[in-house]
């Protein structure tokens, strides 16, 4: 019998909320998939859209982008150009007709570790009921 | 150089060990390009642990270090001066979280070990990636600017003033001391105002180190914490002009008060003995209180609230200086009657209430009313009203005092523009951080006290003087360089094309524009290294050091094998 | 000790908000700071909430970095479970006795992994969780407490009852567990003391017509403010007793303040917080507001009001108020001034004063300097600067001091650093 | 919305001889009477085969320009842009462009590309552009053609691109010239700024007639274009849409960045997509071959593709200017056009309409865009 899909995830955490309540979620030893690969970024406004452009053409299952709380910015208001550019990205992935599910953009505060376990085995279940990302295997990209 | 990188994966005791085949990990790395060394260790953040690592480095050579351990938050700190100690940067140094976000929260051992190999071989992959950065550090002058000569710029001033740092106080007016030399008490312990300003006005003039220009304003504020260049004009003197250089400044500007002209319906500027609060404070200070007729009143009526709705907030000291009030009239004119027309009485923290209760007993009435509405008969003013219980009353008095809303002085915006800070809630300035920075600004180095911050009281006001004299004080040291972020953001001069994107994002203005070259240039003294300008780029100008697109990529690249 | 003859250190008691910003900002300009805290964690009171007003930030995400840098500052020694037992001397040269606690666990050995709860045969109410959980006798008081270290509770731990139990040392991998610890007496040469003991909550059930005690779904503020946090004992979901989820809450005004005969200053803006946490989480509720005056100063906070407003709270002015038991809910029966009137709700919230820790004498005492009238620490001017004291020297920040919120206790703690600082320039 | 400042009242002048020459008349007197001191128009090269913008300072000049040329070699805002970038100095400049090159304009004004200071922005209603291949396999028999759609106002020969373009009288300039709903050997000049009524001042013209037959005729023209649109670009999705179709699409490009270098909106001096940023080590490259069996050299066209579009789709205007330029003839202009239609309206901007109106990029509101994130709350 076939091994069971395991989507590969690429994870932006930003350094303050997110990746606190990831840590979090840690030392509460909640259960979270392993299918996300978390990346340490200081800012959520740091994930530049084309990075998340890559990882989706490289074939990532899915990509998630995780911030501070809308006003709990701690660069005072990063997190809202990168709500802005993240619409701007889904809008562009969808018009192109890919699948722009793949995308997720969750707020995430520090003291959320039981929320930050619930959004990845989420988007964990969701990315398995897609399935995997065709794009990993065209060559011709 | 060849690169010569050194893996360690720790075994955190049973955290890590028993969740993760660190063998595997330790198989599945060892062969990756550059990888020198790839051991395991028991503890790593332990005293022995550190030792071993820092002799690894040594004993191997090492050029970068890979740990796959704890979360950043943990150790990041420890390692990076691991490095240092054993002679390399700390920044060609990554740690990959294989215990928070790897081996407590997954709990199957295979799956836990492939996440920690992805990890591990996302850091080393990265490592690859990471160039050494250095700290950096810039002279600063500890000279501060003081703009505003009441009671918070004279408490700043006094409490920075040094033989090694000279303060410019600026007031626009003629002469220091503010609105509180209106005043003849203050609540709540009516202790005569004079005891807390004159002596210090007194001290001011005294302070060699304190540099006063009355009838002055500041014209210009360029520069950044630690170097600022300000041009200031003298009001009354020819070639009026004065410069110099301080290293940080005081905003403490004060506040103006709501004109109730802007409320008809109180009948200010309409009738005689409609007073505002400022016009019966210097009456009171004067000596006599009266009527337009030079008699003495024998009723009067105090308006709380005066402006608050047009403003959207409450002022916080109102319903305290009119309390205030009525005691003046008690103490002054025997057997006034006295009325208060309020909504909500707002007297916070310890010492106000006794004040109120104290107020109570020298009989003064308490309305709780809605729609107020002052209106002339005959000679008298009568005050008509709607009830609690929702009657419509009426209240004749002689004299009617308004308590109008707190707001911001008239030239808080141009200030806040020169100083290119922001105005917030009311266009008061806006602080840094509405709880952690109440006197920080988003403008590194230029700080806010007082009633331009917010309504305030006096002590809560000098306790923010004192409280910028501390940011100061403690960051601003004489013959102290500034040691400013080392992951800053930086824009190459070749790739830039000036179109000022990175400009409007940034939220500090450490971005400004070069209008020679026609580029934007970062000042790292103020870039606290967001990276937000970094994605924002459209040709790829802007990098953030130590969080740049290939050491990221690197790490997506791994995540997606 | 420097050249003119005075010691640079600084001690810091209380590593609460204002303790934290004050031994930061000291460390900042190179100054020692030997930070004293009488519990086994830092963060104070402001950790317990999940949201402060008036812009509904994340606490844990604002105050948790300041925690880890604290932990991370080389020029901070923090002391916890340690409390100040003697104080000598003059400003510019006290010399401080300190008493430390053993927490029997190695600071340095532990990785803060949990082993050594789960074989714990203890189990009680865990004070930092306002009862509503459970806890060992070797424990952290929550999830993402700082330094991440736990202690034991010798008075539960049935090893000092004489119980031969190492169930907790068993468990551990890194020997961190040391039931030879001793308390230790520490003495410290300092300049300048700041004393940033917080506050205690005035206890409800000293006003029995609120139910307090009596009734089940009767909460203080620190309960409810539990209960929403996503690290608490319900992870953030509001719940009666019986696990349902209320329909309808009261949330009482001014709980103590004709006992205490203060306004506390910051209970209106924390009702009307608790307000949104309702709202956030259970959308449909009835929310009424029972108070008399609304005291909501200062240039943000009457926006959060109207917004909270706008989420269709039923505000209530009252003259008298009581809650009791009716059917499966209580009935919250009130005199409006023109006339009486009664509501039937699921839940209610006591927003109770703030007022003096108990300890606060004591501090008082070792300090040298004086209470006020209410209990909390006196400053020398209250109309100038509330920081000082009338001993020269030692200075005071946060709501030892008096009522006040985050902002003005930042302010103070800030400012007790200018002066610590001014005294040597 | 934002408000334009569109003048509600213009001025019917006389077409005599014809349109084109009664326009270059205008210009000759502003030049006389210092109005501008020169003029950014298109004029045809000499070999008569193509047509470029030129700065004419000799009035003489003028009478070889063409207002409204058949095709779009240079998209006008790359000349304007090229004259201004680096300031405006002190001659005061007249250009000459179709509706989507004034727009383009002002978005590169927005991008600080231009400064529009000394510059007066004149448009023309626009019929839109031949293909430039079709133009140049006979360049004088599709003059005539162009020509005759003109009279005929009708887009069948223009490309693609165009045929869908709902703003071709759009606005965004400071003086528009409308052709549309006017009466027979007449046109309007309709004023849209300050600097548009000052210049018209100057030259003793005042704004006292109608244009509501010119707004009517725009208003039934936009309207069919727009529904035109609608089908094409939901064709044009279900045919490039989807992985497959869009790889298949894009398979063809052979990166020469052509459609780059003459889009006026991608301004980089040097395109993220050709800086080292996206390059990558051979052992890099390796073993993505490996892992998929190959991948294809030129490598990331897709990612160039969808990268340009999240940098500039935003901006895009619709020229066509990079089909033109594509070599594989890859319906590049109309895929733009149908991502651009979708992430500006995220943001109710459209690109070019007003230079007041900020960048979506550059700033944001508190309470927007819940649909793209969750919050939990």
């Amino acid at each position: 019998m076939a091994k069971e899909f395991e989507p590969r995830i690429v994870g932006f955490l930003c350094n303050w909320c997110s990746y606190a309540g990831a840590d979090l979620a840690g030392t509460s030893k909640l259960k979270v998939p392993s299918s996300l690969t978390p990346i340490r970024v200081m800012c959520s406004s740091r994930v530049d859209p084309v990075l998340v452009t890559t990882a989706f053409l490289r074939g990532a299952d899915g990509v998630l982008v995780a911030g501070c709380h809308p006003g709990d910015c701690h660069y005072d208001d990063g997190n809202y150009y990168t709500r802005r550019r993240f619409a701007v990205l889904k809008k562009v992935v969808e018009g192109l007709g890919l699948e722009s599910d793949r995308l997720r953009l969750s707020w995430v505060s520090a003291s959320e570790g039981q929320r930050f376990a619930e959004v990845v085995n989420e988007f964990n279940e969701k990315i398995k009921k897609i399935g995997p990302n065709p794009l990993n295997v065209k060559t011709s990209l | 150089m060849e690169r010569k990188i050194g893996v360690y994966v720790c075994e955190c005791g049973p955290n890590i060990a028993e969740k993760v085949d660190i063998d595997k990990v330790l198989n599945a790395v060892s062969s990756l390009e550059g990888v020198a060394v790839a051991e395991k260790y028991k503890l790593l953040c332990s005293v022995d642990g550190k030792k071993f690592l820092e002799d690894e480095i040594k004993k191997h050579g090492l050029t970068h270090l890979v740990v796959s351990a704890c979360s950043p938050k943990q150790h990041e700190q420890t390692f990076m001066e691991v490095c240092e100690n054993a002679g390399i940067n700390p920044y060609l140094f990554q740690l990959a979280n294989i215990r928070e976000q790897c081996a407590w929260i997954t709990e199957d051992k295979d799956e836990a070990t492939e996440k920690a190999i992805r990890l591990t071989k996302a850091a080393i992959r990265r490592v690859r990636y990471h160039s050494s950065l250095e700290k950096k550090e810039i002279e600063c002058n500890p000279d501060v600017l003081v703009i505003g000569g009441g009671v918070a710029g004279i408490e700043a001033s006094l409490q920075l003033a040094s033989s090694d740092r000279k303060i410019y106080l600026v007031e626009k007016n003629s002469s220091l001391g503010g609105l509180i030399t209106n005043f003849e008490k203050t609540f709540p312990n009516m202790k005569p105002t004079s005891d807390i300003i004159k002596q210090k006005i007194q001290d001011i003039a005294e302070n060699e180190n304190i540099k006063v220009f009355t009838d002055a304003e500041v014209e210009e504020v360029i520069g950044f914490f630690g170097n600022f260049e300000v041009k200031i004009k003298k009001k009354t003197e020819e070639n009026n002009v004065v410069e110099f250089d301080v290293g940080a400044v005081v905003l403490a500007t004060g506040s103006a008060s709501f004109d109730p002209k802007k409320t008809p319906g109180y009948g200010y500027g309409k009738f005689d003995d409609v007073f505002t609060a400022l016009e019966f404070e210097k009456m009171n200070s004067s000596g006599k209180i009266s009527l337009k007729n030079g008699k003495a009143p024998k009723s009067v009526a105090i308006i709380h609230c005066v402006g608050r709705e047009e403003k959207g907030y409450c002022s916080e000291i109102c319903c305290m200086y009119s309390l205030k009030f009525a005691c003046y009239l008690k103490d002054k004119i025997p057997g006034v009657k006295v009325s208060h027309f309020y909504s909500d009485l707002c007297i916070p923290g310890k010492s106000c209430q006794k004040f109120y209760e104290k107020t109570t007993e020298k009989n003064v009435d308490f309305i709780r009313a809605t729609d107020v509405e002052v209106i002339k008969q005959g000679d008298k003013i009568n005050i008509k009203y709607k009830a609690e219980n929702n009657s419509k009353n009426s209240h004749p008095v002689d004299m009617v005092i308004l308590s109008p809303a707190i707001e911001p002085t008239s030239d808080t915006s141009r200030l806040a523009e020169i100083t290119s800070i922001s105005q917030s809630d009311g266009g008061f300035f806006a602080e840094e951080h509405e709880k952690l920075g109440p006197v920080s600004t988003s403008t590194d180095g230029v700080y806010i006290v007082g009633c331009a911050q917010g309504p305030k009281n006096i002590s809560e006001t000098i306790v923010q003087s004192e409280a910028a004299a501390g940011k100061i004080l403690s960051s601003l040291v004489p013959g102290r360089k500034i040691e400013p972020e080392v992951k800053t953001s930086q824009i190459s001069e070749s790739f830039c094309i000036g179109c000022k994107t990175c400009i409007s994002v940034c939220p500090y203005g450490a971005i400004t524009f070069d209008e020679t070259k026609k580029i934007s240039v970062v000042n790292e003294v103020i870039c606290r290294g967001c990276g937000s300008c970094t994605a924002a780029c459209p040709s790829g100008a802007a990098t953030l050091k130590h969080f740049t697109f290939n050491q990221l990529y690197q790490e997506i690249v791994e995540a997606v094998q | 000790m420097n050249e003119k003859g005075s010691y640079s250190d600084v001690l810091v008691i209380g590593a609460g908000i204002a303790g934290i910003e004050a031994s930061l900002l000291l460390s900042n300009s190179d100054r020692k700071v030997h930070l004293i805290e009488k519990t086994s964690y830092t963060g104070g009171t402001v950790i317990k909430f999940e949201e402060v007003f008036s812009n509904m930030e994340c606490s844990t995400c604002m105050v948790a970095p300041r925690q880890q840098e604290l932990l991370q500052d080389k020029n901070i020694n923090l002391l916890t479970l340690a409390e100040v037992e003697d104080v000598k001397g003059s400003s510019g040269n006290f010399t401080v006795k300190v008493h430390k606690k053993a927490r029997y666990v190695d600071m340095q050995n532990c990785i803060g992994c949990d082993a050594c709860f789960e074989p714990c045969p203890v189990s009680l109410k865990n004070e930092f969780e306002e009862g509503l959980s459970e806890r060992k006798a070797i424990y952290v008081p929550c999830a993402g407490a700082l330094p991440n270290v736990p202690m034991i509770d010798t008075e539960h731990c049935i090893r000092f009852k004489g119980k031969d139990c190492k169930a907790c040392q068993e468990a551990c991998m890194f020997e961190a567990i040391d039931f030879n610890q001793k308390d230790e007496q520490i003495e410290l040469k300092v300049g300048a003391i700041i004393a940033a003991t917080g506050f205690d909550a005035f206890d409800s059930k000293k006003v029995p017509k609120y139910g307090y005690g009596k009734i089940d779904d009767v909460y203080t503020a620190f309960e409810f403010e539990r209960l929403y946090a996503s690290n608490g004992p319900t992870e953030g979901n509001i719940t009666l007793k019986d696990g349902k989820a209320p329909k309808s809450a009261a949330i009482i005004h001014c709980v103590g303040r004709d006992q205490k005969g203060y306004c506390s200053s910051v209970c209106c803006m924390y009702s009307l917080k608790f307000n949104h946490y309702l709202k956030s989480k259970i959308p449909e509720i009835k929310i009424s507001e029972f108070y008399t005056d609304l005291c909501i100063p200062g240039k943000s906070h009457q926006k959060f009001y109207e917004k909270m407003k706008e989420t269709g709270v039923n505000l209530v002015r009252v003259k008298e108020l009581e809650v009791e038991k009716q059917g499966n809910g209580m009935a919250v029966k009130y005199n409006n001034g023109n006339k009486k009137d009664s509501i039937q709700v699921d839940m209610v919230i006591l927003a109770s004063s703030i007022e003096p820790r108990d300890d606060t004498s004591k501090i008082a005492k070792v300090l040298g300097i004086s209470l006020d009238e209410y209990g909390f620490l006196k400053e020398e001017h209250p109309d100038v600067s509330s920081v000082t004291t009338s001993k020269p020297g030692v200075f005071i920040a946060g709501c030892v001091q008096g009522p006040k919120n985050i902002q003005n206790s930042v302010s103070q703690a800030n400012a007790a650093v200018g002066k610590v600082l001014s005294l040597s320039k | 919305m934002s408000e334009t400042s569109l003048n509600s009242k213009g001025v019917v002048i006389s077409a005599k001889p014809n349109t084109k020459e009664a326009i270059i008349g205008i210009l000759e007197k502003a030049m006389d009477k210092e109005v501008f001191d020169a003029v950014l128009i298109p004029m045809s090269v000499p070999a008569g085969d193509s047509f470029v913008y030129v700065l004419i300072k000799d009035k003489s000049l003028l009478k070889d320009a063409v207002p409204l040329s058949p095709v779009m070699s240079v998209q006008g805002a790359h000349a304007v842009s090229s004259v201004t970038r680096l300031g405006s100095g002190n001659m005061k400049i007249a250009a000459v462009m179709r509706p989507c090159e004034i727009r383009a304009t002002v978005e590169l004004a927005k991008l600080g590309q231009t400064n529009l200071e000394n510059i007066t922005l004149i448009s023309l209603d626009c019929p839109g552009v031949l293909p430039m291949s079709d133009f140049l396999s006979d360049p004088k028999k599709s003059m005539s053609m162009f020509d005759d759609a003109v009279q005929k106002w009708d887009d069948k020969i223009m490309r693609p691109v165009c045929q869908i373009c709902d703003k071709s009288s759009m606005v965004a300039g400071d003086i528009h010239i409308g052709t549309l709903g006017a009466k027979k050997d007449t046109f309007f000049i309709i004023s849209n700024s300050q600097k548009g009524n000052d210049t018209l001042d100057k030259l003793d013209i005042t704004l006292k007639d109608s244009i509501d037959s010119w707004q009517a005729k725009v208003k039934t023209i936009s309207e069919e274009k727009q529904k035109k649109r609608k089908k094409n670009l939901k064709d044009l999705k279900s045919d490039i849409g989807g992985i497959d179709n869009l790889l298949d699409a894009f398979s063809q490009c052979i990166n020469c960045h052509n459609c780059m270098s003459v889009c006026p909106i991608c301004f980089c001096r040097l395109c993220y997509f050709d800086s080292d940023k996206v390059k990558h080590s051979s052992e890099e490259y390796l073993n993505r071959a490996e892992s998929k069996g190959s991948i294809r050299f030129l490598p990331d066209t897709t990612l160039f593709q969808t990268g340009r579009m999240l940098h500039m789709s935003l901006s895009c205007v619709s020229c066509g200017a990079c089909e033109d330029a594509c070599p594989m003839s890859i319906p590049v202009a109309q895929i733009f056009s149908m991502i651009a239609d979708e992430t500006q309206d995220l943001f109710d901007y459209v690109s070019g309409r007003n230079l007041e109106e900020p960048l979506p990029l550059v700033t944001y509101k508190e309470g927007e865009l819940h649909e793209v994130e969750d919050a939990n709350d």
